[in-house]
């Protein structure tokens, strides 16, 4: 089990998950349905597919305050939609280049393809994103101050 | 004698035209059919019975049935408080030990060590008295109560029939018709 | 004995006015000189007689392929948003284009937004345009009250100076470390072509930046970005940015806020880059129309080295291949994604 | 035959029975669907979870219960039995006895106060006796229909009118009717499918067990019990004796099952394996601790299934236990627990002790059941299952009568689905010209129009019995729901999915006027459309609603955080609420269907299709790679059951020769697809383009060979190594020489559960030993060996095994540490291998070497699978809907499968499956139109510059340029909204209804807000 017990008061981050459908969040779900744990520090947005996700909206998860990002989608050529994720791997490729060229820390954006039938992989990639952006602390570069 | 015809017939798929029946099994129906009747008052003390399946009668011979009037009869003879089953029992209970001719043939250390888990079964029950219906096992269950130490007392059933049988006024027994 | 630039201003006009008395174009855009020196405006010629105040020299800065789609339009017949289109051929315009803006009129023209047969285009392979920064700079700052340009030199000439400079070292950082001096599609050409430069080192400046710790590159990026006073000139001097709506005019939804909140002018920086993603030919014209003196084409600087690393790519090469994100293979690379590079670890 | 009636009579409220009345009504005929407890459900939903997915049992099976509890053209008939069955296929007369509920269906609002009145209590039989319930009761909390029913046997007032009475004054509704009486009704109907189910072995008469004399055992059915959330101890998991939790466990394999002695049973029940194995899974994760030592004592793993051995492994390397013996007793030891005494496989007799023993209890007829048969004439076997063979694996001796579930043969869930749907078949195929003749239409009330209005949200907060509520502090985020900005209404619900709640769902929708409605439960992509309709229902557009999961994503991932997992919970309700604010109403939009299928791969499986279609007036275009028809089925001698294949397959062949409804066409393949459900455009590698409505893919599977590698045992190199197929070929062509042979060896698993392909091949078992049982028969004094690792000769199978046996068939067992050795000797061949119970080597000569190799995928499935968009499994098969529920759908609609594609399967499971397919298909195929995404992308022509990158990005070219106005227009009929044109926009011109970039921003901000 891929449990990350969780100490009093320690500071757990806040991840916006983009999941699509059709296979990572049916992947999620079959994690809760396995009863593999992870850390609660996910938020899950459901999208149709990973081709769905925008840069606007990755950059609008972090100006909102989210420590780090997660996109994921069906494997490449398992797409419910065809190539939607073919198309989201050249948007992320180029974005999360870009981001960390003007400095943004590269854990916080984070992009996997987990399938329907990947339980075990969608804890795991929680976990390890988690683990990651616990390193790298609270979110601070494009966090808006409302 | 009993078991190898039984067993003969049964094997070689030999046409017959009886039946096999225990002494168990019809005192226990001539018990259920009042033909013959007992009190357990006689049984002041509370004297504990358990038993012992004998294997060419049970678990090879007639099976669970047997088994079960075996138990029906104690019951009715010694009270039905004061009967300890065995663990395992009927067509799963243990061997004696004392089968096969190891009672005739020596070897007798090896069947004492084979009788042991039958000494530690029975031991468990408490029991003052066990029922062996079987002449073998009843010389192998003595056998083994004395060498490791045994409280209790080894018998086969008519001995306690006897004890409780009820005599009415109108003398009529079984087995006597 | 005549500079290149005057060859070229010569040969310009000439061909202007001949597509213009030919009525092959209805308008001509190119540059004229400005109110004041190193700065020329766009100009568009509508008659023979027009064309001779078009002018070709270094400091012809402003991407010409920003202005066409809006030029074009003006010579449609007015119509409501159903009607269908007008028939049979429509005025064309011709323009001027160096490299870039050609490469970027092939973008519009794979984007829909200009058609090549309303284009006539008069090519010129860059020789590199003047950093007007660059020579302020050099000169400390002082008012300049004329250029006069060599074909290898400018003199600067102001109250009380006159300096020499040598041409090259004023050149745009773009064209200086462009390897496309030649425009892609053209009708005529004035000159020659000169073919690919070879440039190994066209990417140093991402490099230097991308050597950088992550802490550093969001140093030097707050510190780039933080005298921007959000006044658009950068998105309005590009071809590219042609939204009816740019998002950050948009308030539903609200995609950053309009203030110059620092985090909201990173983030307007930011995505006005990714939006030239795959699209920007690195023709500078942000950068010259900054008044902040922001160097924001290094970030597109950046995503053109990705692109082309990642995919092979330059914009705006070919009108039949497709731009960068509007295609896929594959077997694009995907070394960035967790659950690939995981993989990668445990074996 | 005159014309058939429309309508069709199920027997059996069950999974199957459910599936083959959706199945019907969805497809045109009118379903009188009988069950005789209460509530629909059967077994299924006593289950806890399900293998091998651990899905909750009831939270998969429920959302088909209301389907079919709510469906306009299923008439359920509970608390019914049938008295008389008469007429012919086409025409049956039924009468059916409707015996009094006491309780007024149309009044009775399940609040409970009755049951909490009622002071009689008696053993609940749902619970199997481990606990009470009262003499007016529903038969489980989900319980379909969701009424309370008077048992009659126990009601105080029933027995002695005037006694009691007391559920009658307090029920609110005035729904108790003591005067009620049994109603007699005689139908009409065309067919009648029998899925009477099974009834657990009952293990009494098994002393050795110990069950019911020892508190502490008990049958495998009665741990569901305990696991379940619903169940007697409310999911914690307790023994009876001292409702402790119990940490040593041991499962006794095989009761009742495979025994011919004590039980009469020698089938085996095929699903005690796989059951037992993931009891102990779950009792694991249903300690508080979660260090139950879980023992499972079994003569063969049978872990055959899709996914199965992955589970066997997984479960292994958890730690749980697998011990390779029959138990020869239990025996009571101190403080309640338990001694299991067993021979180890080394023969030592060994005890250990445990503190609860599960005896995995078999399936058997229920003799009510096996009353019913005989009455209505139906054959059994000698098993006392429906007598079924090969080749018409639903079909009973009775014409018009078919057959489905555990009442042929034992099997586990999707099998029966797979019945339940290829039943549904035959009766479609009888009666299809009857088809939509008796069906009603369903009617929703008008749409209020809430533009206008302000967002009135309600809330409703689901607790899934404890599933959320042990972790989640429900109440809090109830009681937090109703802080949020437009929340008008929240409230928490013990199962939200539950008929009484849904129902009061839509009188809330009502009387609050809500018009913007959230739940927070479990996934979307189960339950949405359940929730959706309701919304419907209540006069509101289902669009307006979104879902918080705040149970496989919250409950079940932060079980030992439920601080956490509340906040957590929380942030999922606002993102929601928030999401939801910006739902407008949308368009139900459909497809016109193009009335016909393509049905890819001529072998079995795609002949059976095709003729199942086509005998329904369906025009098939049966397409095959290879030059002639037969695909893998050439290769077959005959079935298990002893039935010749070829003959069988040269009469399949004419049949679709002859059918002037299927197109053959040979050698050709799939070159591209286009389109989706209703309207495919498939180009075929002869050029040809091809419009269908569904496609059903049988593309087959391939004979794994081992021509070198470890497990190549000379392969190749010596003529006397065999394949079974190579085999099988030698019995076809009815070999002389092979009754000369001397000594012949099986090996079992060659390639199959071994590291590269881990799974079982599930055929090969029955296969190797029905060939040995012919060599046996060719030569009767031929020594055979069978070096095997288990015998998976599932269900009635079995008795093969037992022949074989006692044929004097010698099976050695071997594992992968100790793999038998091949190699020439002098000439001939050479096996040497350790025998486990001799405890020592062995040589064999065998003239004959036959390999049982693996079934393996093809390797081209993946484009195929791409082409359809259809996913594949980690093994290279491809990969159904859903393994229990939906096992020949894709996840893409209008697109099925059938055959070895799917998983190794034998000739019988090969044509229910196809027949299921076909099934399936007919929901589409037997309407005019079907349903259409909703959801669908949209311009905005203000913003839009027209600059084609939808158009470019879009896979289905649903976005073109409109040439007039130069800007994107979107055909909703082909959009399926995936929203990659959305992503691509730079000027956010085009947007997804209700899934617009303001509205996800709106989420994601609301994530952030309270942190």
């Amino acid at each position: 089990m891929n449990e990350t017990e969780r100490k009093q008061g320690e500071w757990e981050p806040k991840i916006i998950a983009f999941l699509c459908n059709w296979c990572s969040y049916a992947g999620a779900d079959l994690a809760g349905v396995s009863r593999y744990q992870y850390p609660p520090s996910l938020r899950i947005v459901r999208v149709p597919c990973s081709g769905r996700v925008s840069a606007n909206m990755i950059l609008d998860a972090l100006r909102s305050g989210a420590d780090g990002v997660l996109v994921s989608g069906c494997h490449p050529g398992d797409c419910h939609y065809i190539s939607g994720n073919y198309y989201a791997r050249r948007r992320f490729a180029i974005l999360k280049r870009f981001l960390e060229f003007v400095g943004i820390e590269s854990d916080r954006v984070n992009f996997s393809w987990i399938s329907a039938s990947e339980g075990e992989q969608f804890a795991q990639v929680a976990t390890e994103v988690t683990e990651r952006v616990k390193r790298l602390g609270p979110a601070r570069h494009l966090v808006k101050e409302f | 004698m009993f078991f190898a015809t039984l067993e003969g017939l049964r094997r070689f798929n030999i046409p017959h035209k009886f039946e096999f029946v225990s002494i168990i099994s019809l005192y226990a129906k001539w018990l259920r059919e009042g033909r013959l009747k007992v009190d357990p008052a006689w049984n002041k003390d509370g004297l504990k019975f358990t038993v012992q399946d004998p294997c060419k009668l049970v678990r090879q011979g007639l099976g669970d049935v047997v088994a079960e009037d075996l138990r029906y009869v104690i019951k009715k003879v010694a009270g039905e408080e004061n009967f300890i089953d065995v663990w395992p029992r009927m067509s799963n209970n243990y061997c004696c030990g004392g089968g096969g001719g190891s009672l005739q043939a020596g070897f007798v250390e090896n069947r004492r060590k084979y009788g042991k888990l039958k000494f530690d079964q029975l031991s468990a029950t408490g029991a003052d008295v066990v029922i062996t219906p079987c002449h073998n096992c009843h010389t192998q269950v003595i056998d083994i109560c004395d060498f490791y130490g045994g409280k209790w007392k080894t018998t086969h059933l008519w001995n306690w029939l006897e004890k409780a049988l009820v005599i009415d006024d109108s003398g009529v027994q079984a087995g006597k018709d | 004995m005549s500079t290149m630039n005057e060859k070229i201003t010569e040969e310009l006009r000439q061909k202007a006015r001949q597509l213009l008395e030919s009525g092959r174009v209805a308008a001509f855009l190119g540059y004229a000189s400005g109110s004041v020196p190193m700065v020329m405006r766009p100009f568009v010629a509508r008659t023979p007689e027009d064309a001779d105040r078009l002018e070709w020299n270094s400091f012809c800065v402003l991407n010409l392929a920003n202005y066409l789609p809006a030029l074009l339009k003006s010579f449609e017949p007015p119509r409501r948003p159903n009607e269908p289109p007008p028939q049979g051929p429509l005025p064309k315009v011709g323009v001027v284009a160096t490299g870039c803006w050609s490469r970027n009129m092939v973008v519009q023209i794979q984007e829909n937004q200009v058609e090549r047969e309303r284009l006539v285009i008069i090519g010129i392979s860059s020789r590199g345009m003047v950093d007007r920064k660059k020579v302020q700079a050099l000169i400390a700052h002082r008012d300049v009250t004329a250029v006069k340009e060599g074909d290898n030199t400018l003199v600067v000439a102001g109250p009380g100076f006159e300096e020499e400079i040598n041409r090259w070292d004023v050149v745009r950082d773009n064209c200086k470390s462009c390897v496309h001096p030649d425009p892609v599609i053209f009708d005529d050409m004035i000159g020659e072509l000169k073919g690919e430069r070879d440039l190994p080192d066209r990417f140093s400046q991402v490099e230097e930046i991308e050597a950088l710790s992550a802490q550093e590159r969001w140093k030097w990026f707050t510190s780039e970005i933080q005298s921007c006073i959000r006044c658009y000139a950068c998105r309005n001097a590009c071809p590219l940015c042609y939204c009816p709506t740019c998002f950050v005019d948009d308030s539903r939804p609200q995609w950053v806020g309009k203030s110059i909140d620092s985090v909201d002018t990173a983030i307007f920086h930011i995505l006005r880059a990714y939006h030239c993603a795959g699209r920007c030919t690195d023709c500078g014209s942000c950068e010259s129309a900054c008044p902040m003196g922001i160097r924001m084409r290094i970030l597109t600087k950046k995503l053109q080295k990705d692109v082309l690393q990642l995919y092979g790519i330059e914009a705006g090469m070919s009108v039949q291949e497709p731009l960068p994100l509007t295609t896929y293979k594959k077997d694009d690379p995907q070394d960035f994604i967790l659950t690939e590079s995981l993989k990668g670890e445990k074996k | 035959m005159t014309t058939p009636r429309g309508s069709v009579l199920v027997v059996g409220g069950g999974i199957a029975g459910v599936q083959a009345a959706l199945d019907l009504a969805d497809s045109g005929f009118y379903v009188h669907l009988v069950e005789r407890s209460s509530a629909i459900g059967g077994s299924m939903s006593q289950l806890d979870k399900t293998f091998p997915t651990n899905d909750c049992s009831a939270c998969i099976l429920s959302p088909k219960l209301v389907e079919c509890g709510r469906h306009l053209n299923i008439n359920l008939l509970t608390l019914s039995e049938i008295l008389s069955l008469s007429g012919e296929p086409g025409s049956f007369k039924v009468k059916i006895r409707q015996n009094p509920r006491y309780v007024d269906v149309e009044k009775c609002i399940a609040c409970g106060s009755c049951a909490e009145k009622c002071p009689k209590k008696v053993p609940d039989e749902f619970d199997l006796g481990l606990d009470t319930r009262k003499a007016i009761y529903l038969r489980y909390p989900q319980a379909v229909p969701l009424k309370y029913a008077i048992d009659p046997e126990h009601c105080i007032y029933l027995k002695k009118p005037g006694r009691c009475g007391f559920c009658e004054k307090v029920c609110p509704a005035g729904a108790i009717n003591f005067k009620d009486t049994p109603k007699e009704y005689e139908l009409e109907v065309g067919s009648v499918i029998l899925a009477l189910g099974f009834r657990p072995y009952s293990p009494e008469s098994l002393d050795f067990t110990g069950y019911k004399r020892l508190k502490n055992v008990v049958t495998s059915m009665e741990f569901e019990r305990v696991l379940s959330p619903s169940g007697p101890c409310m999911g914690h998991m307790e023994r009876p004796s001292d409702h402790q939790e119990p940490k040593r466990i041991a499962w006794l394999q095989c009761i009742g099952s495979r025994d011919i002695n004590r039980a009469c049973h020698g089938y085996c029940s095929s699903i005690c394996c796989m059951q037992a194995i993931k009891q102990a899974v779950i009792s694991r994760e249903h300690s508080a601790s979660g260090d139950v030592d879980a023992t499972i004592f079994y003569m063969d793993m049978r872990t055959y299934g899709k996914g199965f051995e992955a589970y066997y492994e997984r479960a292994k390397a958890e730690g749980i236990r697998f011990k390779r013996a029959r138990v020869h007793t239990v025996c009571p030891a101190t403080g309640d627990n338990l001694r299991v005494r067993y021979a180890d496989e080394e023969g030592k007799i060994r005890e250990d002790e445990f503190d609860l023993v599960v005896l995995s209890v078999g399936l058997e007829t229920d003799p009510q059941v096996m009353r019913l048969l005989h009455d209505m004439g139906i054959e059994v076997d000698a098993d006392s299952f429906a007598e079924t063979t090969c080749f018409r694996p639903v079909e009973t001796s009775k014409k018009g009568i078919y057959v489905c579930g555990a009442l042929a043969e034992p099997k586990d869930i999707p099998q029966s689905v797979v019945e339940a749907s290829a039943a549904a078949l035959e009766a479609e195929r009888l009666l299809h010209v009857s088809r939509w003749t008796e069906t009603k239409k369903k009617e929703f009330p008008p749409e209020r129009d809430v533009h206008a209005e302000p967002p009135r949200i309600g809330v409703f907060v689901c607790s899934c019995g404890i599933n959320i509520a042990s972790v989640v502090d429900v109440q809090a985020v109830t009681d937090y729901a109703w802080t949020l900005p437009g929340v008008v209404f929240a409230q928490n619900n013990l199962f939200t999915c539950s008929q009484d709640t849904i129902n009061q769902m839509a009188e809330t929708i009502k009387k609050e006027r809500l018009n913007r409605v959230v739940v927070a439960s479990c996934t979307p992509r189960t339950h949405e459309a359940l929730f959706q309709e309701t919304l419907r229902e209540a006069g509101i557009n289902k669009y307006l609603f979104e879902m918080a999961n705040i149970r496989d994503q919250d409950s079940w991932v932060h079980q030992h955080d439920p601080e956490a997992a509340t906040q957590k919970a929380k942030d999922l309700v606002r993102m929601a609420v928030a999401k939801v604010r910006g739902d407008e109403p949308l368009p139900y939009n459909s497809v016109p269907v193009t009335k016909s299928a393509l049905v890819i791969g001529a072998g079995i499986a795609g002949m059976t299709a095709a003729l199942s279609l086509a005998d329904q007036g369906f025009p098939v275009t049966l397409i095959e790679r290879k030059d002639r028809l037969g695909g893998h089925g050439r290769k077959f001698f005959r079935t298990w059951q002893g039935q010749q294949v070829q003959p069988y397959l040269d009469e399949l062949v004419q049949m679709v020769e002859a059918n002037d409804k299927i197109n053959v066409r040979v050698k050709t393949t799939i070159e591209e697809v286009s389109g989706s459900v209703g309207q495919f455009k498939t180009k075929l590698s002869d050029g040809t383009e091809l419009e269908h409505g569904v496609a059903i893919v049988a593309v087959g599977a391939e004979s794994y060979k081992p021509r070198e590698g470890k497990w190549n045992y000379l392969y190749g190199k010596n003529p006397n190594v065999h394949t079974l197929l190579e085999l099988d070929q030698r019995f076809i062509e009815d070999d002389q020489g092979l009754s000369g042979l001397n000594q012949a060896v099986f090996i079992h698993c060659v390639g199959s559960r071994v590291p590269e392909r881990p799974y079982c091949s599930r055929v090969c078992c029955t296969h190797a030993i029905d060939q040995a049982l012919h060599l046996k028969d060719l030569n009767p004094d031929m020594d055979i060996f069978m070096i095997y690792r288990d015998i998976r000769t599932y269900g009635k199978r079995e008795h093969l095994y037992q022949k074989a046996r006692a044929k004097g068939i010698i099976f050695i067992r071997y594992d992968l540490e100790n793999l038998p050795r091949v190699s020439e000797d002098s000439g001939g061949l050479k096996l040497e291998v350790r025998d486990p119970i001799v405890g020592a080597d062995i040589t064999l000569h065998p003239d004959l070497l036959v390999l049982a190799s693996a079934v393996r995928p093809r390797d081209d499935v993946g484009e195929l699978s791409k082409l359809f968009k259809c996913a594949m499994t980690s093994e290279g098969f491809l990969l159904e809907a859903h393994m229990k529920l939906r096992p020949v759908d894709f996840a893409t609609d209008g697109v099925y499968l059938a055959g070895l594609c799917h998983y190794p399967k034998p000739v019988e499971e090969t044509i229910s499956q196809a027949k299921a397919a076909a099934s399936r298909a007919g929901l589409v195929l037997s309407r005019d139109a079907v349903p259409a995404e909703s959801i669908t992308a949209q311009v905005n022509l203000q913003k839009c510059t027209g600059c084609s990158v939808c158009t470019q990005v879009c896979a289905y070219h649903a976005v073109n340029m409109d040439p007039n106005t130069g800007k994107a227009v979107v055909d909703t009929g082909l959009c399926k909204g995936c929203g990659a044109c959305v992503a691509g926009c730079r000027s956010d011109a085009i947007t997804l209804k209700n899934i617009g970039n303001e509205q996800l921003m709106a989420a994601v901000e609301a994530a952030m807000e309270d942190f």
